[in-house]
């Protein structure tokens, strides 16, 4: 699957995109495995109440299922207006 | 209903002499109030710039939902969102909404609720640039309090 | 701050820009949100056209008390208020009302302030035009009622 | 003093303004000397709760005092905006 940083996650993670291959179930063990990667995912998951998370373009839960899912975003609480 | 995401600046009276036109006309004859509200950066604390980041793709259907709530909620006349993204100065103007209903309570009150949930479900990240360097503009509780009134 | 009570029609658009222009300069750097609003002749039943007296001289004074006190509860950045009389058909701009401020709930706040006190404290009468004859516009008691809550 | 009438008490009184000699103490004093002139002030001021008054402009209430007024206005409630 797709997934994409914006914002202060971006910054961390280093890069705007990336493709994933990962058959986590949920968007938490998606984390998990990212996390388990490098430092620089450590660093951008280690608040999730400062994070959201959009599935396929829509506002979801971090125990949303990701079956189906070709797109996940994650990026800081939303500053538009 | 017009809805647009975009790097390029905009005119606000032209947008809003362009509204009010297509309310003024025949099919909409039933708009008796247009309430506007543009958001202007500000030159708080020496900040010179803010960079807008955005989510294309997510951003428009995003907002698209969040118009077409307001439009059932309240049986507006006519509905515009304009939202910049990029780099802006001081001064620019970064977004508006306008909203046209028959009463002026119903105007109101929809392009509240389009700027409440614009504000923190639409997927715009503010990067202020000052003399001290970038900020993420952290959201705000009292942002996200505002949702709880609709 | 700017009021007129004028016969002549006006342009909305270049209203909104050059109250905006105001707000933007370095002197009016404070604010963040302009919200207007803007009424509209409504084509009601076949109402062709409205007549506005008002009361010249106190007039000026209702609207100018109006957007002071506006301007002492909200601490607004600029407040402007166009308000025209005569003959008027359907579909033109009656008038409209600016306020700008820091964050947009005190513009919200203060254009809906001044429209609530403009409907029922400033002396103007709507004289409605139709196939039927002339009618004066009676005042609404929802009207009245939306002052108690400032 | 200088007495205005708008919208239908105008039309109702027929005239838009005019100069009345009088030593009423009160709004309502002078609403009695001009009702008892003629039937149009009659009409115009058979209810008192769909009139409003301004003296000097201001919006006043019917008891209040003419001393040192120069300026009274009659209309129905308003309806701006």
């Amino acid at each position: 699957m797709e997934v994409l940083y914006f914002a202060w996650v971006r910054e961390r993670i280093g890069i705007p995109k990336e493709r994933v291959e990962s058959s986590a179930a949920t968007v938490n063990d998606l984390i998990a495995e990212l996390k388990a990667r490098e430092p620089r995912y450590e660093a951008a998951f280690a608040d999730l109440s400062a994070l959201r998370v959009a599935l396929n373009q829509e506002l979801s839960e971090f125990d949303a299922p990701l079956a189906g899912v070709r797109e996940v975003a994650f990026f800081p609480p939303m500053t538009g207006g | 209903m017009r809805i647009s995401v975009q790097a390029e600046a905009f005119d606000p009276g032209a947008e809003v002499n362009a509204f009010t036109a297509t309310c003024a006309e025949a099919a909409a004859a039933n708009v008796g109030a247009i309430v506007t509200f543009s958001g202007l950066v500000r030159a708080d604390d020496g900040m010179q710039a803010m960079e807008i980041e955005h989510y294309p793709g997510m951003t428009e259907r995003a907002i698209t939902e969040i118009a077409e709530t307001a439009q059932r909620r309240w049986s507006l006349g006519d509905v515009l969102v304009i939202h910049r993204h990029g780099r802006l100065t001081a001064g620019e103007v970064i977004m508006m909404v306008a909203a046209a209903a028959r009463h002026r309570k119903d105007a109101f009150e929809a392009a509240e609720y389009l700027m409440d949930y614009l504000k923190s479900r639409a997927p715009f990240w503010k990067k202020e640039l000052g003399p001290e360097g970038a900020d993420w503009v952290a959201a705000k509780d009292a942002d996200e309090d505002a949702l709880k009134r609709w």
